[in-house]
């Protein structure tokens, strides 16, 4: 079991610094990305699903690595040296950011852009590497004359399309996504979601890190989901069990709000969650959803320890037992 | 706890007055505010008075020391420090004024002929070369005062203030609010008092402390040239004088430096503020 | 591509129309008769200055109505004649221009494509350490925000008086005469060095201070972010940040190199070094309006031509330009 | 489906909009083509479409933010163009009103949230004497607590709320047209809901009338009546919305719902999806149908076959 | 070879662009270098020194008759005879040229033989002929001849040939360079230049000349440099007088009235003026020295023979401030509505405006301590300073209240020029350009000026006649004489020694133009290479 995990990220607690005091986004999370499965994580706008990301991959001021591990492949990338860190990444843990349409340097073409980051890896991008490139780009189904052209030439789809090429070019072990379908259409949406299911399937990545506020999306893809809430992990388990027996109140609120095709108002009302995400400066202890939560009682001021219900489903919430499992949809 | 609350709400504040390249400009901007007011007021001299022996160092009672007719050095940089900053304020006022002017009415009507017609008078001010400008409009006129030398440089210092001022009012226009007001019926000049020009105001701001130094400088240019004010007495004109009397040839090194160091310190304090306010607005510019 | 040409040219050609017609109309409408000005300095007989009068009237055809001089003016225009100058009569003011203009050249040209070079390379340098730039800022705003001709009298006076190593004024030395012989390089060289030096550091000081603050920016921004985060190292990302950074400076450079001959005019003041500069101000003294045409025609002219082959630059070295004014975006 | 009254209260007649800009080189975008509906009270219509077809362009000239480049827009049979004067327009901007899709910047920064609120009061009726009370009333029918609402500045609050606020403003006003923008795509999955179920709860009460616009199938299906379907400016289908969910004709809408992430229906992991080819569809489309235009499938289903 | 070049500076501001005689704009240096003249004249003991003419007289009232010297040949070799001197002057007689004026009076120029010239008048100008002997450029006929009529002051003479002792070496936007012709005909007759160029350097700036002269790469300055007198011995500079006023006087810096203007009308109020200012204070500060203050009458140098010191006893002024309120007083000027200034005896009140052209330093100084002087007895006078263009135009015009100008009273021959400047008749104009910018009208003045012309030099009859005019312009003072500008000299002697000085004057220390026959071309011949 052990071997499979690739990455174990151990009571990870990372923390914005600012003025007003700390924005504990990533608090205390734990979670496992196995070999070749893709592992949905979704929550709210604000929850720290992207602090968690850059947590791993780029901790820049004011973001703060306060406590915890992520051993990636045994190793604890927290307290990796730089350097070592720096050849770590693309080769082997990589990132899709969010911000596709601006990743990329306005006035330099994509080739060389690529170029310019595998040199940074020690690769010397020859004949065969380039072929393997426009290899790539026609598995997104791009021309790989892409390769000669600025960013500007290229529309939405297309630039996210080159930037998931280029975060894997290097067949990383971990790929971490961060909203890659958020800014784009649906039929865009559709591809891009896929394609990252084919590039494992291909054995192009091993594992992938899927963040989205789309729990649709990660219905289609995901393998396992871990819900965020508050910064807090609330819920991990495969996706048909979070899915469709989700036990902790959140995720069964976030579940029961999603509009379905099929569903109208008249058939069905749906319910948002009353009430508003916590405020995650300088948050206390205790379970982040009371406020907003049917089910509160005292004991929420502590804050819940993860329990195993399955050996796959784990859940921090004090009250899970009396919850029991609700069938959505 | 009360005061922690005050500064989360003014968070921007904080960050200009613990701001070190503010605090830094802002110190030497102000002393050299009150050099300007204060100085005039315990001088004993006038500024075209014969204070005393020519060619005197600096002493307890001329402490600039005196001119090679023996005018007083500091009395005349005192008061044309009070002219010089009156320069930059009318100028970079009229400068900021009609660059806001120009800027807004073409972002206002950005894409209509309004805009295109004032873009490209803006474009055409823009490539024609100022100094060259500035010395024939300056030639021409018969006296020049503070204002018209104001004026003067101003007419040729406003267009790149229109062009940033396009853009920022082309932006905060396409802000929803905007739309709002306008839906709610809003007067015009409401709409553009309130949603545009208030939302326009620390940008103004930057743009206009630029615009001071801007035409400071310019100016300093001109009356070196001898193309400054006709009469009265400024920082540029001191200069001037220093220039023309041979004052550091003859070694009167306190008739040129200090009147020059006065002018440079005080541009270089309000850039300082400028890039200091700009990490305060910006704050992806901001020091972590 | 060839819209956004012929737009520019547009605005060029009817820019290049409205200064003409300044240019022609504010000598002629002005305070101050040029020849009786010139005619009160001359020592003659009595009655000598009548003759004179009568002559410099008919010369300049200053008889003839407004219309028909405006006319005249672009007609000898279109013929490259820029008319005679009156206080340097009888020689054409194009010649006249074109004996200064290499003064201003030959100076200039180093100085502003020296400092921009090195400028730019400095403030890339302050806008990435911190420690460097604690020290580098408040130099280049000191530079930037000297006087010229005040800074230009520091550097004659220590470097020329006080150390006694340059000459002090002129562009060659009394004895020389101009020929291509290392002696009379050597003195040029010597005369054309502290001139040089004002203009270099003073400009210097402004495109250090663009460039810091372009950089700045730059290495904030998504895609430099999303380098790092694929491990691309500091020096990849300045580099690239330099590369977008310095495109602004560009459009500075050619405007810079337009003006280049209204550009030294106070620092050629202090040298006595020819150049248009003085030659302009001497003009305008002397209410000598062809010449004050003639050498704001030119630099008119030398800023359009600049302005304008920035904008054929810009289109090849940035795909931004090209493709916003193509419609393809 | 909500009871359809004859009478249209807005009706739309070939509306076409092409952005120009330049003065002396023009360029040109045609943001909408030939675009004809109408709205009934009591009614939802959905809009919806990906990014850049032309959708907020339509809301904006519906509330004559943009003037069409042809074709007329026609409230309670009055052509809208015609309404110059001031009090034209307040009148017609008392009984039209609109929800932009970014909350936070529809609010000016630099004023407490209430000035939205004592804008209408200003503009539209001076007369109210109890304005603090009405507010409090129209905020707590969009379920906010006025206490922590008012006087508050907009960063202050959040996306949920302000979008609440908006509606509450138009709540005041009474309106008849209501046009929402992506009313909620700024928003969290978890207050999505409560606002949608507010405002089509507000359409059943006071009969108002909204045009939702959405690129989200899911949610245009939940809440509309009707929905038209958008791509490249022109509307390619429009229904009821049943008719147009489930019985999709043209291939733009076909290709939709296939990509649609739908819990419960995974999509279809042979496929070989690929977003361009529903271009070539579309061509292929209006080349069998050449000369249809737009043609009625059913009594309330419309759909473009072709384009001439 | 720097220690044969004489390097000076000062009376060139811009590039050389016409080497021809006839265009009174022509380069610095083709009088008295290149072309030279019957006689040069020195200020300095104020005689016509024979230079192309051996000799030359009046032969009767009206015929002047000039001998010129043999063996005189033009740079292309060829004499210079009668032949060319009288070419010379019926050039203008065919043409319109600046000395046209002259055949108003003049019948006929005559070659006796080779080498003698008649000049036969109507009614000579004596005064004015004084000048001319020393002004007109001797041109070769066998060049001039070819030059069609229109083109006279066109051409540029780019090659000029003349018979002076330079030649033009090159010209560039910073100098022009003369270089000694070895054949001149003088070396055997005055001795031989010594410099064997000349470069003329182009200065913007007097500071640069203070630069340039501390460096050494400036032999001579014409510049006025302020704080000569301060560093004068630091760094070796030689001027005319050792101490004050160290240079020689070159022209008269006088308060111009302009009495079409109220009160400036009344000949009492304009004197009074005279009264109020102290000119010491104007020496001693803003000159620090290096100027004299000058006589009542204006006048110095050599006119001073005409000097009548009984006049100038009795109508001369000098710094009084309460007699100059007194006088005021009694001519009505008093302050009528208690704001502390003096107004016109109706009760308007009086407001002057004192310009000079903005830049002139030195004048602008002496403009403020003027007004303060006016000020003091309750004149409100303010200095302006008009851009030098529109100062002209408004002198010009007649639109100022006083300026200060000395445009036409520069040294001369004869007191006739500065007379004929301070109160020209040629007033009636829109542009005055000839002098008496203040249009004081009066033709018995005018008449007189006239009759001194025609006049022989220093007969008793022109020493009477002078006197009368000295009286008429103190008592009426349309302009008043302050102090005397410098022939602004300083020189350094690294190179060159054997400077002209007072104690040694062996030549006159200038480079102005119109003035190398004034006895620079002496100073040339003396100047002595350094060691
Ligand atoms: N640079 C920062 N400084 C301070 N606080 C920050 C910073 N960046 C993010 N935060 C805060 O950290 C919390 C988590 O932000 P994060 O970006 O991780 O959320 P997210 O789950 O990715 O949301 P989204 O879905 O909107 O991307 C938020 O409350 C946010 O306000
Ligand atoms: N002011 C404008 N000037 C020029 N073109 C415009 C303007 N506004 C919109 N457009 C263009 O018109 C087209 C339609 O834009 P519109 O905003 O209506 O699309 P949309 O369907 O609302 O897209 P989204 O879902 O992104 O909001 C786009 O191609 C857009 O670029
Ligand atoms: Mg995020
Ligand atoms: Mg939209």
């Amino acid at each position: 079991m052990a071997a499979d995990v690739i990455l174990d990220v151990q009571e990870l607690c990372a923390y914005y610094r600012i003025l007003k005091g700390d924005v504990k986004a990533v608090d205390g999370v734990t979670f496992q990305v196995r070999r070749g499965e893709i592992l949905g994580i979704a929550g709210e706008s604000g929850c720290g699903k992207s602090t968690l990301a850059h947590t791993l991959m780029l901790r820049k001021p004011p973001l703060k690595h306060i406590s915890g591990k992520a051993l990636f492949l045994g190793q604890d990338i927290m307290a990796m040296g730089a350097e070592e860190f720096r050849k770590l990444r693309l080769s082997r843990i990589s990132i899709i950011p969010q911000y596709a349409l601006d990743a990329l340097s306005p006035t330099k073409k994509i080739g060389e852009f690529v170029t310019d980051l595998v040199r940074e890896h020690g690769i010397h991008p020859d004949r065969s590497f380039f072929a393997k490139v426009e290899e790539r780009m026609r598995f997104v189904n791009l021309d790989p004359a892409v390769l000669g052209k600025y960013p500007i030439e290229l529309s939405g789809g297309m630039k996210q399309r080159v930037i998931m090429v280029i975060s894997t070019i290097l067949n990383p072990e971990l790929v971490i996504a961060d909203e890659i379908t958020s800014a784009l259409d649906v039929s865009s949406q559709r591809f891009a979601a896929t394609l990252l299911v084919e590039l494992r399937e291909k054995g192009i990545i091993g594992s992938a890190i899927f963040i989205t506020h789309d729990l649709a999306i990660l219905y289609q893809i995901a393998d396992r989901l871990l819900i965020m809430y508050g910064g807090h992990v609330v819920e991990t388990g495969p996706v048909e069990t979070i899915v469709h027996e989700p036990r902790h109140p959140y995720t069964q609120a976030l579940l029961s709000s999603l509009p379905k095709v099929g569903v109208q108002i008249k058939d069905e009302r749906l319910e948002g969650i009353k009430g508003t995400p916590p405020e995650l400066l300088e948050i206390g202890p205790g379970c982040r959803f009371r406020e907003r939560c049917p089910y509160r009682t005292k004991q929420c001021e502590q804050t819940p320890v993860t329990e195993n219900i399955d050996p796959d489903h784990s859940i921090a919430c004090w009250h899970y037992q009396e919850i029991g499992g609700e069938r959505v949809g | 706890m009360a005061a922690r609350d005050f500064w989360r709400r003014h968070e921007n504040l904080y960050f200009a007055i613990t701001n070190k390249k503010v605090i830094f400009g802002v110190v030497i901007f102000l002393s050299i505010m009150a050099l300007s007011i204060v100085g005039p007021m315990i001088t004993p001299y006038d500024y075209e008075e014969f204070a005393g022996p020519g060619y005197q160092r600096p002493s307890k009672t001329h402490w600039f020391g005196t001119t090679i007719m023996g005018r007083d050095v500091f009395t005349q940089v005192v008061y044309g420090l009070r002219s010089t900053l009156l320069v930059g304020f009318l100028a970079g006022t009229i400068a900021s004024a009609i660059g806001l002017v120009v800027g807004f009415v073409s972002g206002f009507f950005s894409g209509r002929a309004p805009d295109e017609g004032l873009m490209m008078l803006t474009n055409m001010f823009m490539v024609l070369p100022s100094l060259a400008l500035l010395i024939i409009l300056s030639a021409y006129l018969p006296y020049r005062g503070i204002v018209t030398q104001s004026l003067i440089v101003a007419a040729t210092a406003w267009p790149w203030t229109a062009r940033a001022v396009r853009s920022q009012t082309l932006s905060l226009k396409s802000q929803e609010f905007v739309n709002l007001s306008r839906i709610s019926a809003a007067p015009t000049f409401r709409i553009i008092r309130e949603d545009i020009a208030a939302n326009m105001f620390s940008y103004v701001f930057m743009v206009y402390i630029l615009q001071f130094n801007g035409t400071i400088l310019s100016s300093v240019g001109l009356e070196f040239l001898g193309l400054g004010p006709t009469r009265g007495i400024s920082l540029g004109l001191v200069l001037q004088n220093a220039v023309n009397w041979n004052a550091l040839h003859l070694g009167m090194w306190w008739w040129t430096i200090i009147p020059g160091l006065i002018l440079t310190m005080l541009i270089v304090s309000l850039y300082f503020i400028n890039t200091g306010l700009d990490e305060v607005f910006n704050p992806r510019l901001r020091e972590l | 591509m060839g819209r956004y040409l012929s737009k520019k040219v547009l605005i060029y050609l009817i820019t290049f129309f409205f200064a003409v017609t300044l240019n022609w109309a504010v000598p002629r409408f002005a305070p101050g008769d040029p020849i009786s000005m010139l005619l009160s300095r001359f020592v003659v007989l009595e009655g000598g200055r009548d003759i004179l009068e009568s002559f410099f009237v008919k010369t300049f055809g200053l008889d003839q109505p407004l219309l028909q001089q405006y006319f005249g003016f672009w007609r000898s225009l279109f013929r490259g004649d820029l008319g005679i100058s009156i206080s340097q009569y009888p020689k054409p003011v194009l010649s006249i221009i074109r004996d200064a203009i290499i003064y201003d050249i030959i100076i200039l040209v180093p100085a502003i494509v020296l400092s921009w070079i090195i400028g730019n390379k400095l403030g890339a340098f302050s806008g990435v350490s911190k420690k460097a730039d604690n020290f580098l800022m408040p130099v280049f705003y000191f530079l930037t925000s000297s006087p010229y001709f005040w800074f230009a009298l520091l550097v004659s006076y220590l470097l020329g008086i006080v150390l006694g190593i340059f000459p002090t004024s002129h562009a060659y030395s009394a004895t020389m005469r101009p020929g291509w012989n290392l002696a009379f390089i050597a003195d040029f060289f010597m005369h054309w060095f502290m001139p040089f030096l004002t203009l270099f550091l003073v400009q210097l000081g402004g495109w250090a201070i663009g460039m810091r603050n372009m950089i700045i920016y730059e290495t904030n921004t998504n895609y430099a972010k999303y380098m790092e985060s694929l491990g691309a190292r500091e020096r990849l990302i300045r580099r690239y940040g330099f590369r977008n950074g310095i495109l602004p400076q560009v459009t500075g450079l050619a405007i810079s190199l337009g003006t280049v001959v209204s550009g030294a005019v106070l620092t050629q003041m202090v040298f006595s070094y020819p150049g248009l500069g003085y030659l302009m101000v001497q003009a305008i003294k002397q209410n000598d309006y062809f010449l004050i045409q003639g050498c704001f025609l030119f630099l008119i002219i030398m800023v359009l031509l600049a302005n304008f082959t920035v904008d054929i630059i810009y289109m090849f070295i940035d795909p931004r330009v090209r493709h916003s004014y193509s419609g393809e975006v | 489906m909500a009871e359809v009254s004859k009478e249209p209260i807005i009706s739309i007649e070939n509306l076409t909009k092409i952005f120009s800009s330049g003065v002396f080189f023009r360029e040109y975008t045609t943001a909408v083509k030939d675009v004809s509906f109408a709205m009934y009270p009591g009614t939802i219509l959905s809009l919806i479409g990906e990014s850049g077809s032309g959708k907020t362009t339509i809301g904006r000239m519906m509330l004559k933010l943009l003037r069409p480049t042809s074709g007329s827009i026609y409230f309670h049979g009055k052509d809208i163009a015609q309404l110059r004067s001031r009090a034209e327009r307040r009148e017609y901007y008392r009984r039209v009103q609109g929800i932009f899709q970014d909350p936070f910047s529809s609010f000016n920064p630099l004023f407490r949230v209430d000035r939205v609120f004592d804008m209408v009061y200003d503009v539209f009726m001076p007369e109210v004497r109890d304005r603090e009370a009405r507010t409090r009333e129209a905020l707590m029918r969009v379920n906010l607590n006025p206490d922590r609402i008012l006087s508050h500045f907009p960063h202050q609050l959040s996306g949920g709320q302000l979008q609440r606020l908006l509606i509450a403003r138009a709540l005041l006003m009474d309106v008849e047209i209501l046009v929402a923008d992506e009313l909620i795509s700024m928003l969290d999955a978890s207050t999505r809901m409560g606002i949608l179920n507010l405002l089509v709860d507000i359409c059943r009460d006071t009969g108002m009338s909204v045009l939702f616009i959405t690129h989200d199938l899911a949610l245009g299906y939940y809440v509309s009546d009707y929905t038209m379907i958008m791509h490249q400016g022109r509307l390619v289908e429009q229904g009821a919305t049943a008719e147009v969910y489930h019985n999709p004709v043209h291939p733009y809408t076909k290709m939709l719902f296939r990509s649609v992430p739908d819990i419960g229906r995974r999509w279809d992991p042979k496929e070989k999806f690929i977003p361009e080819q529903v271009t070539m569809e579309i061509d292929e489309f209006y080349a069998e149908n050449r000369g249809r235009g737009m043609v009625s499938v059913s009594p309330e289903h419309l759909v473009l076959m072709s384009v001439e | 070879e720097r220690n044969q070049t004489l390097i000076v500076g000062g009376g060139t501001w811009s590039q050389a662009t016409s080497w021809n005689p006839l265009y009174p704009n022509c380069a610095n240096g083709i009088r008295g270098l290149v072309y030279e003249t019957l006689f040069a004249y020195s200020p300095l003991t104020n005689e016509h020194k024979p230079w192309l003419a051996e000799s030359g007289g009046w032969i009767s009232d009206n015929v002047y008759e000039v001998k010129l010297r043999r063996n005189i040949y033009f740079s292309d070799g060829q004499p210079l005879t009668a032949a060319d001197v009288v070419f010379t002057y019926e050039l203008a007689r065919d043409n319109e040229l600046t000395y046209t004026p002259l055949w108003r009076n003049l019948r006929e120029v005559k070659a006796v033989d080779n080498y003698t010239v008649q000049f036969i008048f109507d009614s000579p100008n004596y005064q004015e002929w004084q000048i001319e002997l020393y002004t007109r450029d001797i041109l070769p006929k066998h060049i001039w001849e070819n030059v069609p009529g229109e083109d006279l002051m066109v051409i540029t003479n780019d090659d000029p040939v003349g018979s002076g002792p330079y030649k033009k070496l090159l010209a560039g936007p910073d100098r022009n360079v003369w270089v000694r012709d070895d054949n001149w005909w003088g070396n055997a007759v005055f001795g031989q230049p010594k410099p064997v160029e000349i470069v003329d350097m182009i200065i913007y700036e007097n500071n640069v000349a203070l630069g340039m002269l501390m460096q050494r790469t400036l032999d001579l300055s014409n510049y006025f440099i302020p704080g000569v007198p301060a560093i004068k011995d630091l760094y070796g500079l030689t001027t005319w007088y050792d101490g004050p006023p160290y240079m020689i006087s070159a022209n008269v810096a006088m308060l111009v009235l302009n009495s079409q203007r109220k009160p400036l009308d009344d000949a009492k109020f304009r004197r009074a003026l005279a009264f109020a200012v102290n000119p010491e204070i104007i020496v001693e500060r803003v000159f620090e020295r290096m100027v004299p203050v000058s006589d009542s009458t204006g006048l110095f140098g050599g006119w001073t023979e005409y000097r009548d010191a009984q006049v100038a006893e009795e109508y001369g002024f000098w710094y009084d401030p309460d007699l100059a309120k007194q006088m005021l007083a009694d001519a009505g000027y008093v302050d009528k509505n208690g704001d502390g200034w003096i107004d016109m005896p109706d009760g308007s009140p009086i407001d002057f405006e004192i310009i000079v052209p903005s830049g002139w330093t030195d004048w602008m100084e002496s403009i403020r301590i003027i007004a303060e002087a006016f000020r003091a007895i309750g004149i409100n006078a303010n200095p302006a300073f008009p851009d030098a263009g529109l100062y002209d135009e408004r002198i010009q015009t007649g639109d100022f209240d006083m300026c200060i100008n000395n445009y036409g009273t520069g040294i001369s021959g004869s007191p006739f020029s500065y007379w004929n400047w301070v109160a020209n008749h040629n007033i009636n104009r829109t542009h005055v350009t000839e002098g008496n910018y203040g249009r004081y009208d009066n033709q018995e003045l005018f008449d007189l000026i006239y009759k001194f012309n025609q006049l022989p030099p220093l007969s008793d009859e022109s020493l009477a006649v002078a006197s009368e005019i000295q009286k008429i312009l103190l008592v009426e003072m349309p302009a008043i004489p302050f102090w005397l500008n410098g022939m602004w000299a300083q020189s350094t002697s690294q190179y060159w020694t054997n400077w002209p000085t007072a104690d040694n004057p062996v030549g006159y220390p200038c480079s102005w133009a119109n003035n190398w026959q004034f006895g620079t071309v002496e100073m040339l011949i003396n100047l002595q290479p350094a060691q």
